[in-house]
């Protein structure tokens, strides 16, 4: 009888239902929701590409552009941590679903890398 | 930085004397843990891995280029899906399969041949 | 509007690590309550409306995926949830991976993430059915996919 | 005329009905497992889009099978109301459930083939309990016409308890709910897929799911007859039993069609036949 | 005018019989159909002939031709006695040997001590119209079927022994005609010990061990209801002086003479293959499908039964009559739970049949009107349906190579008429609104008074249900594996197709033979009728109604709604569904397996043998069986 | 003739592609072939390409499940290799990472093998309770599934105060709600009838099949990696071994939710103790030699091999998980099975074909 005192108790409370999308309940803070790229201070270096695993990031001097393929990256902040300018940054909000996203962000200013930055 | 190396290990020399000592392991109460399965000088080196009372045992091998060795399916069944595994990746032929996928327990036909070999 | 009030779902598994999957199982478990919007997981692709894929696709998978598309009646969508099912992922340049979904079948929208939250998947859903809907108006049919002849094991 | 106007009242109204009940289910369920659930009108949805959809098939014959199971239920529900012949009511029913075992296997799949066959043992399990209900009736009234059942003024539930629990775990079965959903399952996920109705799709589909909302009346009609000389209290008994089988459905995991044959043959029957025999010797009639 | 009719029936069978030695093989078809168009003209005749005389015809035989046919008679006797002994002794058949002894025995007591009769009597009532009707009608479509079976049969066999085949299957319906037409119990005897012979030979018709075995347990048995039919010739003449078999019910009351009839029954019993006696009729199976068709299914085990409705009026209402109604369902839910656990259709029918004789039995035991009517209706509607079965079940065997249930999976696919024949069949067997249905019902209803009786029908009616779904899904679905070669023949395809024909028309007219043919009939036998009015397409009794027209109506319907939305949902073909991974090249069935190759999936069908297998039930069978034939003896003589 | 019924990969109660090739003669299963290769991906060639940093994200996707303990235990495989002593606070973190992993994975085994069974609202009930330890891993981690929470050197992220009150009194909620399902597991009539001497392996048997984790323990055999002297921290937390004698379904399931408890206490034992101080060291270099490393995951046992050469990629990596030593044992226990146990039988060993065929 242990399922019948189980079902019978959630006829009697509310459903345990998050009515998601009509009630969105906020993200965690600590939530790895999406990578947010500032690019003010990118000196193009390309750690981040080389730091990350799926190989989400590109970054081409040339053109002076990073690039970001949305729905290859896995939120493993890699490349935040290993941004020697921390350029980039997580937010807690979702990267949008639907059709496939890549951020391509032409980087404004680039001082030529100097040497191994320091922390 | 020293050499790390797995301890409790012992080398044998032909595969007879593995199929042997395999018995033997199986006959002390060794559980069957996995065999690794490295490339080595052309060939390929097998160590098998057993377990008994939480202690980790080794056997390592050398399968020279062009050896069959034997499948020790036939003392601990177990082994045949780690030894098809790796009939898959590294295109050796273990003679004796309980179930022979021969070759065919992870790829398929036009999947790469021997990935790891 | 029948169709976007009552989307049945199959859930197609090719080569994901779980982690896609047990979020998608997720959707339908009482928190997130899909069914709420009339999905179903319905075990036959006979009577599935969104195709749900997770995970990269393989060499020995890429026949099931096939099979299972030619199979969902018209109008059909195809839903492809996590990084790994949108671009291959982190996996994309493995040995045995082929990549995304969308290499072997239509896609019509994707959902971000590694593993992506079920609140995505609930996007992905919802954005599937206005897919839906469209298709239906439009009488847009997926086309038969071919199983290419090298894909089907010689010694058959 | 009357009967004209009833028929047709009873082809429009019947899967409204059940096409409300479903809903219910469905919104009961939901909520005895702690969710919201879909909108109450979901089945019809779901039917809706079905004829909406592509007519996938894998022979040609196969939805005639399931055009035969609809009107045969049909036919079924009509004799009922028209207060025909009740062992008849069971025979035209049999019709109905052989065409869709038989649409089933006629697919060809192996899941639904599997499936089908169970459904066949299952028959096996409920058929004796509902004949023997028509021969409570027949013992009680003295014809098995449901005319002079209805003419009585005293509950048939007095004098056959056994029975109506016998035709609770009856309406169980029929209903397809756990315990008893080996041979389909309103979701999929069994080791036969989806059972007997794995290979149909579309309009296909949605005969069959119609012909459920007729038989979801027709199950709960025959429930209704154990207090037919109340309408009343004859739906509420209806009602209450439908319920019944939502929560048993709820807090049973699925049983084996082996156990379900044993269950039927030694307790239902049994119980059923005690029944039987205490009419025999009492010579009750129903008042 | 009927005594020509009656001697027809009887001599141009013989002639037939005579014709078919005669003539070369190449003739046979248009023997056998010239054999079907006379058995159907000389068979209505008879019916047309009763007419003016309110449906039923007697007649004696005269004065003066009388003694010379007892004396044929007479020496017929003998002649089948010493078959018996003959081939028993060669074939070292020790307990035939030794019941034909008994036999013989019995045979000379009676010539020794039973007066002999001055005269013996036709009697040509409904009930005999209806059996002359099956014999010379369905009889002779089988005997047309064969002409186009019997080669095949006998090439993979290596077998010429066309001739005998024919000449018995001929003699037997002779045999049989005279059978349902005599009343005089001598004769009929002869007649019944005719019909045992001729089974024999056709069973042992392959010449192979199985079958001369099984033809002898046939005889054997059969030998066994011969010496208590004997008996109660004996009992009934030294004690009561009743020499007709109408006399049984009328001429002394019915306690009196209740031991004799109860051996009488149980020599119908044999004959029907009821349950202690049903081995013969499945050791039968191993002769051509022809001869089970003819011999089993719809003729010679219908003249137990005929036997037995015959005698109602001796037992109706007593305790005998209890006994027989009760050992009758249980026979028939007995034999549907064997069929249930049989994979071999023969082997099914043959269960079938045995059930459906003791249905007929159990209605027959429960001697009500409307019982009674149930078990005349049942043998008329049961006898077309089973010849249909057992000849489609032939030709089936013939396309595909086995009699296997599971093998005939998907042969709607490589022949589709056939299939539909055989579907049409067994749907005729378990559905309403065909004929076996209404009369299951009608029983039922009769039987709802007895309450064994009626729990027995009930379960028997699931097992039914359960056995033949089984069988018409399988057939009905759609794959195959078998090579399948049809052999489009006309006389394979025309007897299946009139019979199928039959079933629908009788079906449909089934309220007009019930008023012409079953109520006159009960009356004769009960001197009541039941109250059942066919108003509205319903057959409406005192406690029920079965609306078959109404059925039919809906049938038609359906199939009109599928054809209309047809065009609506155009249906657009698929493959499986086998879990993704199909073979779409060669075979959609198949999938890829664990070893990279393709491979066939396939389903069988539960048989249940651990619950219903024969091992389990026949030895149960057989002990309830005797219990309950010792008990309806007991009560006879008590 | 048998039956024969492919079963899967595309299969709806499968939660993953496998196949299992299946002949049934009289309702009962006669005959197995499974076969794999669906979610093969080749992780072990993936160190020619990624780095040893790296690799630790490609073996959390070995397996979305226990994805956090394949993370750990590789960290501390090539730990091993560099030879470093981690600090201990980042030990604690990892035991309280790989115990919620632990409840939260047994919880949705056991819906899914609820599910198996046909109880869909027991299904359900044991998912409603696994989001709260969701909640708790998200907020810990940063993901729901996927936690990246150990990285070679350490942990990469720390518990904050209120995390761990928010986990002390989550845990709280959750043990009378385990005890809830536990009575149905434990007494439903039905659900008994259904596992009760299911699928039996003699505690011999399944020694000998090598069989990992809850499926040897259902059969009788003390063995539990979070013992061996690989991991003292365990030893410290006082664990218990959870066995069940039947080595039936039933049995399996049971071990298994005493898991649960015995993982509700660890957390609250670790956090009891969780010491104070840095939460990685930094590692440096490349690896070199070879080590074996084993973890209790919460199927069985996971065994890394790793070897260095010297350089940023490894040489060789090898991981035997714990299905690819329970998938054997499917040979031995589905033969005389009836066909509608097949689901619970294959269940009961907790599959993880993702991380059979990496
Ligand atoms: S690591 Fe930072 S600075 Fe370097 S390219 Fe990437 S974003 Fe720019
Ligand atoms: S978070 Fe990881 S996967 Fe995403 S871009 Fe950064 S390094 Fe690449
Ligand atoms: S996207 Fe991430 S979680 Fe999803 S299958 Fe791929 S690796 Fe696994
Ligand atoms: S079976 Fe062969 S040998 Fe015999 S008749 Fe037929 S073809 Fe000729
Ligand atoms: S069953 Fe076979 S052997 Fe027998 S007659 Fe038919 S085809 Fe010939
Ligand atoms: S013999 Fe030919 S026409 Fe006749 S049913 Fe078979 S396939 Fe059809
Ligand atoms: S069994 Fe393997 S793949 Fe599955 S969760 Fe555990 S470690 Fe990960
Ligand atoms: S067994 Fe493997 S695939 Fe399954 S949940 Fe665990 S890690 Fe994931």
């Amino acid at each position: 009888m242990g399922m019948l005192n189980l079902v019978l108790a959630n006829v009697s409370r509310k459903p345990a239902t998050r009515l998601y999308p009509f009630e969105v309940r906020a993200p965690f803070k600590e939530f790895k929701g999406r990578i947010v790229f500032n690019p003010d201070n990118c000196i193009l270096c390309g750690l981040c590409q080389k730091k990350c695993p799926p190989d989400a990031i590109t970054v081409t001097k040339a053109d002076k552009t990073w690039e970001l393929n949305v729905f290859r990256c896995i939120m493993c902040t890699e490349c935040v941590n290993g941004c020697p300018k921390d350029c980039i940054s997580i937010s807690n909000e979702r990267a949008k679903t639907g059709a496939k996203e890549f951020i391509k962000i032409v980087v404004p200013k680039v001082d030529t890398p100097k040497a191994a930055p320091s922390k | 930085m020293p050499d790390n190396v797995i301890q409790n290990i012992t080398e044998i020399k032909s595969m007879p004397e593995v199929l042997k000592a395999v018995e033997g392991m199986k006959g002390d109460g060794y559980r069957y843990v996995t065999m690794i399965c490295l490339k080595a000088n052309e060939g390929h080196e097998l160590i098998y891995v057993f377990e008994k009372d939480d202690k980790l045992k080794h056997l390592r091998y050398f399968v020279k280029p062009g050896e069959k060795p034997k499948s020790v399916s036939g003392i601990y069944l177990c082994a045949l899906l780690i030894e098809n595994e790796y009939q898959d990746l590294f295109g050796l032929t273990f003679e004796g399969l309980a179930i022979d996928y021969k070759g065919h327990l992870y790829l398929t036909p036009n999947s790469p041949k021997t990935p790891l070999a | 509007m029948s169709l976007a009030k009552s989307p049945w779902i199959i859930h197609v598994n090719v080569n994901s690590c779980n982690g896609c999957d047990i979020e998608v199982v997720a959707c339908l478990t009482p928190l997130y309550d899909a069914e709420r919007f009339g999905v179903l997981n319905i075990g036959t692709p006979k009577q599935a409306d969104i195709m749900v894929v997770t995970g990269s696709v393989n060499y020995k998978s890429v026949n099931v995926l096939k099979n299972i598309y030619n199979q969902i009646p018209d109008p059909k969508v195809v839903l492809a949830v996590g990084a790994c099912a949108s671009t291959g992922g982190i996996f994309h340049d493995c040995y045995n991976v082929i990549g995304g979904v969308d290499q072997v079948i239509p896609v019509d929208a994707y959902v971000p993430g590694c593993c992506p939250r079920p609140e995505a998947i609930l996007d992905g859903v919802v954005a599937a059915l206005s897919i839906l809907e469209e298709k239906k108006k439009g009488n847009i049919k997926g086309k038969e996919v071919k199983l290419k002849g090298n894909e089907v094991p010689s010694n058959a | 005329m009357n009967n004209i106007l009833l028929a047709v009242l009873v082809l429009i109204g019947a899967p409204i009905i059940g096409c409300l009940a479903s809903g219910v289910d469905r919104k009961i369920t939901a909520r005895l497992q702690g969710r919201v659930g879909p909108p109450l009108l979901q089945p019809y949805y779901d039917v809706k889009k079905l004829l909406s959809k592509d007519n996938m098939v894998v022979n040609a014959s196969q939805n005639f099978y399931a055009v035969v199971y609809l009107v045969f239920i049909i036919l079924s529900l009509l004799m009922l109301v028209f207060e025909q012949d009740f062992l008849m009511i069971i025979f035209v029913y049999t019709v109905a459930s052989v065409a869709l075992i038989v649409g089933g296997m006629s697919t060809g799949s192996p899941y639904a083939r599997v499936g089908s066959s169970r459904e066949i043992m299952a028959i096996l399990s409920y058929e004796p309990v509902l004949i023997l209900y028509a021969l409570a009736i027949y013992l009680l009234t003295g014809t098995f016409k449901l005319s002079a059942l209805l003419d009585k003024s005293s509950p048939l539930l007095m004098y056959t308890p056994l029975i109506f629990i016998a035709m609770i775990v009856v309406l169980n079965i029929k209903l397809k709910k756990s315990p008893f959903d080996y041979s389909t399952s309103h979701h999929g996920h069994q080791e036969l897929v989806k059972g007997m109705t794995t290979e149909y799709s579309g309009p296909g589909f949605a005969t069959i799911e119609i012909a459920h909302f007729y038989e979801y009346v027709f199950l709960t009609g025959l429930i209704f007859l154990f207090w037919a000389s109340n309408p009343i209290i004859g739906v509420l008994i209806g009602i209450i039993a439908y319920l019944l089988v939502i929560v048993i459905d709820n807090i049973t995991a699925r049983v084996y069609w082996q156990w379900m044959l044993k269950l039927s043959w030694s307790v239902l029957l049994i119980i059923s036949i005690v029944n039987i025999a205490f009419l025999y010797v009492s010579g009750a009639q129903l008042a | 005018m009927i005594e020509n009719t009656v001697m027809l029936l009887i001599l141009v069978p013989l002639l037939f019989s005579l014709l078919f030695v005669a003539l070369p093989k190449s003739l046979y078809k248009i023997l056998a159909w010239a054999f079907f168009i006379i058995g159907v003209v000389l068979s209505v005749t008879l019916v047309l002939d009763c007419l003016p005389t309110g449906g039923a015809g007697a007649f004696d035989v005269s004065e003066s031709s009388f003694p010379m046919l007892e004396n044929i008679v007479l020496v017929l006797e003998v002649l089948v006695i010493l078959f018996i002994l003959a081939v028993s002794a060669k074939y070292k058949n020790w307990p035939t040997l030794g019941l034909g002894i008994i036999s013989a025995a019995l045979f000379a007591y009676t010539y020794a001590n039973v007066p002999g009769a001055e005269g013996a009597s036709f009697n040509i009532d409904q009930f005999s119209q209806v059996m002359i009707l099956i014999v010379n009608i369905v009889g002779t479509a089988i005997i047309l079927f064969a002409t186009g079976y019997m080669d095949i049969y006998e090439e993979h066999r290596h077998l010429h022994r066309q001739k005998t085949f024919y000449f018995t299957m001929s003699f037997f319906l002779a045999a049989m005609n005279g059978l349902v037409m005599v009343d005089t119990l001598g004769w009929l005897f002869l007649f019944w010990e005719i019909t045992t012979l001729c089974s024999f030979v056709l069973i042992s018709y392959n010449m192979d061990q199985e079958g001369i075995n099984n033809g002898f347990r046939a005889l054997a048995l059969n030998l066994v209801g011969g010496i208590t039919f004997s008996i109660a010739i004996i009992l009934l003449s030294t004690k009561f002086n009743i020499s007709t078999l109408s006399g049984v019910g009328t001429d002394a009351a019915a306690a009196a003479v209740a031991l004799p009839v109860a051996l009488l029954c149980i020599a119908g019993f044999a004959k029907s293959a009821q349950m202690p006696f049903q081995s013969w009729l499945l050791g039968a199976m191993v002769a051509p499908t022809p001869v089970s068709a003819l011999l089993h299914s719809s003729t010679m085990v219908n003249a137990g039964v005929y036997l037995i409705v015959k005698l109602v009026p001796a037992y109706a209402n007593t305790s005998l009559g209890t006994a027989i109604a009760v050992y009758g369902s249980f026979t028939f839910v007995m034999c549907s739970a064997l069929a249930l656990s049989q994979r071999n259709a023969k082997r099914v029918l043959a269960y079938s049949t045995i059930a459906n004789l003791g249905l007929i039995i159990a209605s027959a035991g429960i001697g009500t009107p409307l019982a009674v009517a149930a078990a005349i209706m049942l043998i008329l509607f049961h006898a077309i349906s089973k010849a249909l079965l057992f000849l489609c079940t032939g030709e089936i065997e013939h396309t595909i190579g086995s009699r296997d249930i599971e093998d005939m999976s998907g042969l709607i696919k490589k022949a589709p008429l056939l299939t539909t024949l055989a579907a049409l069949g067994m749907v005729s067997m378990l559905l309403p609104p065909f004929g076996v249905l209404l009369t299951k019902w009608v029983s039922m209803e009769a039987a709802s008074s007895n309450p064994v009786v009626i729990v027995f029908l009930i379960l028997g009616s699931a097992l039914t249900t359960v056995y033949y779904a089984k069988w018409l899904g399988t057939i009905l679905s759609s794959s195959m594996d078998k090579n399948a070669v049809p052999h489009k023949k006309p006389e394979t395809y025309f007897p299946l197709s009139f019979l199928g024909l039959a079933i629908v028309v009788t079906s449909i007219f089934v309220f007009s033979i019930y008023h012409y043919f079953i109520e006159p009939q009960v009356n004769i036998l009960l001197k009541a009728v039941p109250t059942i009015s066919g108003q509205a397409g319903q057959f409406t009794t005192e406690i029920g109604a079965f609306a078959y027209a109404a059925i039919f109506v809906v049938l038609a319907l359906a199939i009109l709604i599928y054809l209309a939305t047809k065009s609506m949902f155009k249906p657009r073909m698929t493959s499986y569904y086998m879990c993704g991974e199909n073979n779409l090249e060669r075979d959609r069935l198949m999938f890829r397996n664990g070893l990279c190759s393709y491979e066939k999936s396939s389903v069988s069908n539960i048989y249940l043998q651990n619950t219903f297998g024969e091992s389990k039930l026949t030895t149960l069978g057989y002990a309830i069986s005797i219990i309950l034939i010792v008990i309806a003896l007991a009560g006879g003589v008590l | 003739m048998t039956t024969v019924i492919p079963f899967g990969p595309q299969h709806p109660v499968l939660p993953e592609p496998v196949s299992l090739k299946l002949e049934i003669d009289n309702d009962v299963v006669v005959g197995v072939l499974p076969s794999l290769g669906y979610v093969h991906r080749g992780l072990e060639k993936f160190i020619d390409t990624k780095d040893y940093n790296q690799t630790m994200y490609i073996c959390e996707r070995i397996c979305g499940i226990c994805s956090g303990i394949h993370g750990i235990t590789y960290s501390r495989a090539v730990e091993k290799l560099f030879d470093v002593e981690i600090p201990e606070r980042a030990q604690y973190l990892r035991v309280i990472n790989s115990e919620l992993c632990r409840i939260h994975s047994h919880l949705l085994w056991l819906g899914l093998f609820a599910d198996g069974f046909g109880f869909e609202s027991l299904f359900y009930e044991c998912w409603k309770y696994r989001e709260d330890v969701l909640d708790l891993l998200e907020r810990f981690t940063g993901n729901r599934v996927i936690h990246s929470m150990s990285k070679v050197g350490g942990a990469s992220r720390d518990l904050t105060k209120e995390q761990i009150d928010q986990i002390l009194k989550t845990l709280d909620d959750l043990e009378p709600k385990v005890k809830n399902i536990e009575k149905v597991f434990v007494n439903n009539y039905t659900v008994k009838k259904r596992l009760v001497g299911l699928g039996v392996m003699s505690k011999q048997l399944a020694y000998e099949a090598g069989t990992a984790g809850p499926t040897l323990r259902g059969s009788g055999n003390a063995v539990d990696v979070r013992n061996t002297a690989d991991w003292d921290i365990y030893r410290d937390l006082g664990f218990k071994t959870a066995t069940e004698k039947e080595g039936d379904c039933y049995g399996r399931t049971k071990v298994r939710i005493d898991e649960i408890y015995e993982s509700i206490k660890l957390v609250r034992n670790a956090i009891s103790k969780l010491p104070d101080g840095e939460i990685a060291t930094r590692v440096k270099g490349f690896p070199t030699g070879e080590a074996i490393m084993r973890a209790e995951q919460p199927r069985g046992e996971v065994v890394y091999y790793v070897k260095g050469n010297g350089t940023k990629n490894l040489e060789r990596l090898k991981v035997r998980t714990p299905t690819f030593a329970n998938i054997p044992s499917l040979l031995l226990m589905l033969p005389g099975v009836k066909l509608a146990d097949v689901p619970i039988v294959v269940l009961t060993i907790d599959p993880c074909i993702s991380c059979t065929e990496r």
